[in-house]
């Protein structure tokens, strides 16, 4: 498992400015060849390839959705329509003035924004799912289709909108702005997606739950990029609008929203390129074949988009980006940035005071009753572990301990806080790291990434580039130390081994400076080294950091070395809480354990 | 009256479009985007019978046993490999919806194609003469939902699916061949939405793309219904009326959304939808 | 205010100069609705166009070129037709587009047109009122269809009127003029009721229409699916009011089958009318198309007449230089089976209307004729 | 963990494990375990949870692929074989986790573990030969028994078609003693007919009375086995169990 690249190598600082110019080069590169190109190109290319750099324009965005954020949209067409009338409507009834067009940007962007707004908070809640975000993005294009439909003579109903004035442009023209977005917005998306802000929306995908368990708010986030990429949307629409000079309910519709998906997914969803190169070679090819073989087109497209979801579903750029790999260029690794240690922020916490506060906590599942009448306090450097046998209620106990918004009786406080109502995320902000049973880390992301996005709540995260230090509490650093992931930092989380993944949440979790960590199982499936390693790191914690922790583990050997208290769960009743002497040497335990104790 | 039964007659169709879209995401938990071209299909077959010559109630068996064969068909090589992949499928599907309309047109050609009434003429219902189609659909439905509650409660082909739906773990375990139960499911899915299309072509015009306007409002519903076969009948039945009642005393076109926005509603509201009553 | 390329359309033009020197054949690009509302129709329209197109080359073609077609699929819809167009004039650099299309497409790709400056002759029935100095009409407009229907109604008693359409600029256009039509000759209309042009459940506007209890019902729904579903509909509800279809021609009514029988259609062309060309024309539509053959209609049968307009044009012009030609389509006229047409009222045509009754066997029953009635103002700023 | 695989009875074990390793993903819980089961043995697997048996259990039935290793029913090797071909080799199995469908009643759980309802007579008559209670209540909820008359049910059901091994996975967990008398003596007369059983418990009492041989798993590894009637085995075992 040791990385052979040397550190010097690994964080060479010219290689990384190269890489950061790179795509402003080859930006500008592409730019001036489509400045160029209208001269070249026949005026039927030249009006098919504004059109479709113009979806080309949406593909970013449904690839941002989708390919990186994991949410399946097939709306992007409803605020692409939504831009588009607004500009038409605006245009037709001011003119294109320097007002008239003022006001229709704005409003092109503006109300699909706010649509994107309202959608978004339809779309994410607590506890949403993917698929119903993907449902409400259906929904979305066909009720805008209707209204389009009801609006009569302000919309146009099924004959849309033509004749109204338009920027003052000739084809070339358009052809060259629809370009220059085009690539201004990739060129955004490339920096957006590259930078440490853009690792969370790939965190977004990977896993929602650990987001919020790092203190992250998925929703806004979500919510946000919904509004954002409508509005980029809206946008395009107002260029469709200018260059075409007809507006058609279809440009709202559902079915465009799913030609949109199909282009991206050929293309290669999460690879920005793939879906633009894959927007234009798809609309231009089906401009020039639809004409002379409509059906068979329609017929291989489809085909091709079957057979790229089932046996390749990274498109066509995966297939390329695969092959591009096995070249020794294409074989270069991320740098890692350099790892400095940040001062822990001093907790105004005494000793007096108990971090965790539980009062007659009871919780039921209808008429099951998982808990019942459980007391616990808990104070700093205290490493308390939760032992009994299954369905005592262990697991249950840590969930409400970390979710507020679990219907649970009886009060919980962190630090003087109640925490009823709460959910994850801001039960992280007083405190509590909670590590999962199975290592919950971002797959797709470098160990660097993972840890960043731990300091998001703490340091924010550079929207522009990357960092190029890695900034970590002196017990997170020690952590990474101990297991040798300090020398993995770029390696993909997926790669990691189980154990690895362990010791990398743990890391996540002690990077954001919690007073209290819940640990489920942080030993299961671990080799004996790895579980000494990790005792030894939670020992340090907790008596050298003086944090709490809360510990659910099955292996007793463990438990009993590590221990500063045992808390014995059985049949959801605390019926033991002593130190550790006191709880091994109980006939109780002996009993439970043995399968004699009931009722 | 003429207002219930335009309700009734309304909730039946929609019970008939979206019942074979329920059984295949009840038993598989996969969303058939190609539903709409089954449908399609179906329609056709009511074309070929047409074309054929013979009884236009013979293109009810035909489409069952052509969609079931389909099915078959497209389980086998489209959505096996996607079971682990749920919103993949839902694109696979899709994709497949694209392909059987086009295949279609290959063979029909795009234009709208014209098949004989199933059932002319009206009858008088208390005092109002009502469309007899529409209440011979309303009687299909019924039976439908018959024949479907039966299969599910009395056969063993039900109770394996029912397991399966319940806890494929176990079921699997106990030797049942889950594999199977899908593959069954999701052709009698496929076959029961083959025959919607035949069903709906007194109603309307017959083409490739027809399918497509189906199948939001079938989709939503059984999101809303959540796999419950008592739930579509119910979601059907409140939604069918909020789409007549807003067709008729607001705007038809805000009637044609009702159930699209007032599913998602409810969804956001309840996400198990009717299921949890 | 619309600044387009004009270096384009010099292009373009340029282009069609250097093919008139060496003989290639004149393109007549045809965007029509293959798919969607129009296609029960558009075969028909296709299959005119191509007799129209032999026959002229059979005799040598215009001005010594061969005339070609070149067809696409406009999916009967905005977005479709901009498509559509853009690959007829830009890819395929056709000379003139000649189609029968709806109004939502027609509309859509006047912008094209306009920046590729080529002629457009518009050979379908429509509501009125579309002007554009590059396109011209050879079909009626409302102010020559709805009067005979409305006179005829009332004529047998009519007081009431209910009107369905379908939502869009000929649905609503129309309607809208037989609404005021109606109401100027007395009568009262007590219901109008629109959907979207895909839209295909007509079971609450029914029961409206049973509730409302009107004399006559007055339907405009876009060519082929929206009338089979509301007719449908319709008559699966029972519904045996006069019934008149202001969008119907002799095709899809024959296509319709039953359900058709007894609706009332008011056309410029009907398959009865009594002339050596129309008997020709069906002739040799027969002889051309055999089994294949759709039935010649109120929209195939102007598709025809306008190539031989062009035609005539071209000739009178003396190539297909689109200033030209624009300039002789006005001044010439053919006689086809519809008779003389010429579309010289501000690119619009007077026409001969018929009333007819569809009957069991699909045929339609002349119940009156109406000479050279005059399209009025349609465009007051076009010669 | 020098003691191979060899069973009490014939050459023949109708049930033997070579070296097996199992887990899900990139867990790994079961690691070399080698184990055999004679015809008409009885050995009972010990361990707290978490320490692999259910997965050892699993990995048996070919719902868990293994990563390594051999698994042979009756001389048959079972790489491959979908649960539906081991009921038929004659492989009970009465799970733990989630064993019923609480919603279905008691006759549709039952015929749902015959091959076809053909079967369903003869099988019932069997159940009801063990467990007579539920022959008035087949039409009630799966759900409305009570723990042990669930566990009673989930063994007879496993018994009704003749195995001639059976996995048990845990039947006494939650049950009252009297009850779980009632479940040893079924156990017993079954052994006696000739059926062999690998017995998955926590509760060591009733799971050495019960068994000729034991062993226990400790983080997927077989840590201690011997005989279930050594007189120090129940000392042993509880070692290995408690804290």
């Amino acid at each position: 498992m040791l990385d052979t690249i040397p550190a010097a190598a690994r964080t060479d600082p010219s290689g990384r400015r190269l890489s950061r110019v790179a795509p402003l080069v080859v930006a500008a590169l592409a730019a001036a060849a489509l400045w160029v190109a209208p001269a070249v190109l026949d005026t039927f290319a030249v009006n098919v390839l504004t059109r479709s750099m113009i979806y080309a324009v949406l593909a970013v965005t449904v690839d941002l959705l989708w390919g990186f954020a994991g949410i399946l949209t097939f709306g992007q067409a409803a605020f692409f329509g939504a831009g588009a009338y607004a500009a038409a409507m605006i245009l037709g009834a001011y003119g294109a003035t320097p007002l008239g067009i003022a006001a229709g940007i704005a409003t092109a962007v503006a109300a699909p924004a706010l649509l994107g707004l309202a959608v978004g908070w339809l779309s994410f809640y607590h506890r949403s799912t993917p698929l119903y975000a993907s449902v409400i993005s259906l929904v979305v294009p066909i009720v805008v289709t209707q209204l389009i439909y009801s609006g009569g003579e302000w919309t146009g109903s099924s004959s849309g909108l033509v004749g109204f004035d338009v920027l003052p442009f000739e084809i070339e023209g358009y052809f060259r702005l629809a370009a220059l977005v085009l690539i201004a917005v990739t060129l955004a998306a490339w920096i957006l997606v590259r930078s440490d802000a853009g690792r969370a929306l790939v965190a977004l995908r990977d896993n929602e739950v650990r987001c919020a368990y790092l203190g992250l708010n998925p929703r806004r986030l979500q919510i946000r990029l919904t509004a954002a990429l409508a509005a980029v949307a809206g946008l395009a629409g107002f260029l469709f609008a200018n260059a075409s000079g007809v507006v058609a309910p279809e440009n709202a519709g559902f079915l465009f929203g799913t030609e949109l998906v199909i282009w991206v997914a050929l293309g290669g969803r999460g690879t920005l390129l793939g879906p633009v190169l894959g927007t234009i070679a798809i609309d231009y090819l089906a401009a020039n074949l639809s004409g002379d073989l409509p059906f068979l087109w329609q017929l291989l497209l489809g085909t091709a988009f079957v057979a790229i979801i089932i046996l390749l579903p990274g498109g066509l750029a995966d297939l390329v980006g695969r092959l591009w790999r096995m070249l020794p260029l294409g074989r270069a690794e991320r740098a890692a940035p350099a790892l400095v240690t940040r001062e822990a922020e001093a907790h105004a916490a005494t000793t007096d005071t108990p971090i965790l506060q539980v009062q007659s906590l009871a919780k039921a599942y209808g008429s099951l009753t998982v808990l019942e009448n459980i007391d616990l306090e808990i104070r700093a450097g205290e490493l308390v572990s939760l032992v009994g046998p299954n369905g005592a209620g262990k697991t249950t106990l840590m969930r409400c301990l970390s979710d507020g918004t679990e219907p649970f009786t009886g009060a919980i406080a962190i630090g003087g806080t109640s925490t009823t109502g709460l959910t994850p995320n801001r039960i992280v902000a007083l405190g509590v790291g909670r590590k999962f049973q199975v290592a919950s880390v971002f797959e797709s992301l470098s160990v660097a990434d993972c840890l960043r996005l731990a300091r998001a709540p703490h340091d924010g995260l550079n929207p522009v580039g990357q960092d190029p230090t890695l900034g970590l509490p002196q017990a997170a650093l020690d952590v990474l130390r101990m297991t040798s992931l300090d020398r993995l930092l770029t390696r993909p989380a997926r790669l990691l081994s189980h154990g690895q993944k362990q010791a990398l949440e743990l890391a996540m979790v002690v990077a954001l400076e919690p007073r209290l960590i819940l640990l489920d199982e942080p030993t299961a499936g671990l080799t004996k080294a790895e579980r000494t390693t990790i005792g030894t790191v939670l020992k340090a914690l907790t008596i050298g950091r003086r944090i709490a922790a809360v510990l659910v583990e099955h292996d007793l050997d463990f438990v009993r070395e590590i221990s500063s208290r045992i808390v014995v769960l059985h049949q959801g009743r605390l019926v033991l809480d002593g130190t550790v002497d006191e709880v091994v040497g109980s006939e109780l335990v002996r009993t439970i354990y043995s399968g004699g104790a009931h009722g | 009256m003429l207002l219930t039964l335009d309700i009734l007659t309304t909730a039946a169709i929609l019970f008939v479009v979206s019942i074979g879209l329920l059984a295949i995401f009840g038993v598989l938990k996969i969303i058939n985007f190609a539903h709409g071209a089954w449908l399609t299909v179906g329609a056709y077959c009511a074309v070929v019978t047409a074309r054929l010559g013979l009884n236009p109630w013979a293109a009810l068996p035909l489409a069952f046993v052509v969609g079931a064969a389909l099915g078959g068909l497209a389980e086998h090589f489209i959505i096996r490999p996607l079971y682990r992949r749920p919103l993949d499928a839902i694109l696979a599907t899709w994709g497949l919806g694209i392909v059987l309309g086009q295949l279609i047109t290959l063979a029909f050609g795009r234009d709208v194609q014209l098949t004989p009434n199933l059932y002319a003429g009206t009858v008088a219902v208390l005092g109002v003469e009502y469309s007899a189609y529409r209440l011979v659909a309303l009687g299909i439905a019924l039976v439908i939902g018959i024949l479907f509650a039966l299969t599910i409660e009395r056969t063993r082909l039900g109770l394996s699916a029912r397991a399966v739906i319940m806890n494929e773990t176990l079921a699997r375990s106990l030797g049942i061949d889950t594999g199977r139960v899908r593959l069954v499911v999701f052709m009698i899915g496929a076959g029961l939405a083959a025959l919607a299309g035949v069903l709906l072509t007194p109603l309307t015009s017959v083409d490739p793309n027809m399918g497509v306007s189906w199948l939001i409002g079938a989709f939503m519903l059984v999101m809303v219904a959540d796999a419950s076969f008592l739930a579509l009948a119910a979601a059907c039945l409140v939604f069918g009326a909020a789409q007549v009642l807003i067709s008729t005393f607001v705007s038809p076109i805000l009637g044609s959304i009702a159930v699209a926005v007032l599913a998602a509603l409810v969804l956001r509201v309840s996400p198990k939808g009717f299921s949890r009553a | 205010m619309v600044t387009r390329s004009l270096t384009a359309a010099a292009l373009v033009l340029a282009a069609s100069a250097a093919q008139a020197a060496d003989g290639k054949p004149i393109v007549i690009g045809i965007p029509i609705g293959l798919s969607g509302a129009n296609s029960v129709v558009a075969p028909s329209v296709v299959q005119s166009a191509e007799l129209a197109v032999e026959e002229i080359n059979a005799k040598g073609g215009v001005l010594g070129r061969k005339l070609a077609l070149e067809v696409a699929d406009d999916a009967s819809g905005a977005a479709g037709a901009q498509k559509a167009f853009d690959g007829l004039i830009y890819q395929k650099k056709v000379d003139v587009l000649i189609s029968m299309e709806t109004s939502a497409a027609r509309n859509a790709g006047l912008p094209a047109v306009t920046k590729g400056r080529v002629p457009y002759i518009y050979t379908s029935f429509y509501e009125g009122h579309s002007c554009n100095k590059n396109m011209f009409v050879d079909a009626w407009v409302p102010e020559q269809q709805v009067p005979p229907v409305v006179d005829a109604f009332k004529a047998k008693g009519a007081k009431t009127y209910f009107l369905i359409g379908s939502d869009y600029a000929f649905g609503r256009g129309m309607l809208g003029f037989a609404k005021s039509y109606a109401e100027k000759t007395g009568g009262k209309v007590v219901g109008e009721e629109y959907l979207p042009m895909d839209g295909s459940d007509w079971t609450a506007i029914i029961s409206k229409l049973k509730e409302a209890k009107p004399d006559a019902l007055i339907t405009s729904t876009a060519g082929g699916a929206p009338n089979v579903t509301l007719t449908k509909q319709l008559r699966g509800a029972g519904v045996s009011l006069p019934f008149a279809n202001l969008a119907l021609d002799e095709g899809t009514a024959k296509s319709m089958g039953a359900d058709a029988e007894g609706v009332y259609l008011s056309a410029s062309y009907v398959t009865g009318i009594d002339s050596p060309e129309n008997k020709t024309f069906l002739a040799a539509m027969k002889k051309k198309f055999g089994a294949e053959l759709r039935t010649p209609n109120d929209l195939s049968v102007p598709q025809y007449e306008a190539i031989y307009l062009y035609k005539a044009a071209v000739e009178k012009a003396g190539g297909t230089e689109t200033a030209k030609v624009i300039e002789a389509l006005p001044t010439v006229s053919v006689t086809g089976p519809r008779g003389t047409i010429q579309m010289n009222k501000q690119h619009h045509a007077p026409l001969t209307m018929y009333l007819g009754q569809i009957q069991a066997d699909g045929s339609v029953k002349v119940a009156g004729t109406f000479k050279d009635v005059d399209p009025g103002e349609q465009c007051p700023k076009l010669p | 963990m020098a003691e191979a695989a060899q069973g009490a009875g014939p050459a023949e074990p109708a049930l033997s494990l070579d070296a097996v390793s199992s887990g899900y993903g990139a867990v790994s819980i079961v690691k070399d375990v080698s184990l055999a089961v004679g015809a008409g043995e009885i050995v009972a697997l010990l361990g707290k949870n978490g320490m692999g048996k259910t997965t050892l259990l699993k990995t048996i039935l070919g719902m868990v692929t293994p990563r390594g290793g051999k698994v042979t029913i009756g001389g048959q090797s079972l790489s491959g074989l979908s649960p539906a071909k081991l009921v038929a080799l004659g492989v009970g199995y009465a799970p733990q986790e989630q064993p019923l469908f609480q919603d279905l009643s008691i006759r549709d759980n039952l015929r749902l573990a015959v091959p076809s309802d053909r079967h369903l007579p003869e099988a019932l008559e069997r159940l009801f030969g063990h467990f007579p209670f539920l022959k008035d209540r087949l039409a009630q909820r799966a759900g409305t028994l009570s723990g042990g008359e669930q566990k009673m049910l989930i063994l007879g059901r496993a018994l009704m078609l003749r195995p001639r091994l059976l996995l048990i996975d845990e039947i006494s967990e939650g049950v009252q003693p009297s009850m779980v008398e009632r479940l040893r003596k079924v156990l017993l007369d079954e052994r006696s007919a000739g059926l062999s059983m690998l017995v998955v418990e926590q509760h060591v009492a009733f799971a050495l009375g019960l068994a000729d041989r034991y062993a226990v798993l400790k983080l997927g590894e077989i840590v201690d086995r011997g005989s279930a009637k050594a007189p120090d085995a129940q000392a042993r075992v509880i070692d290995h169990l408690a804290v």
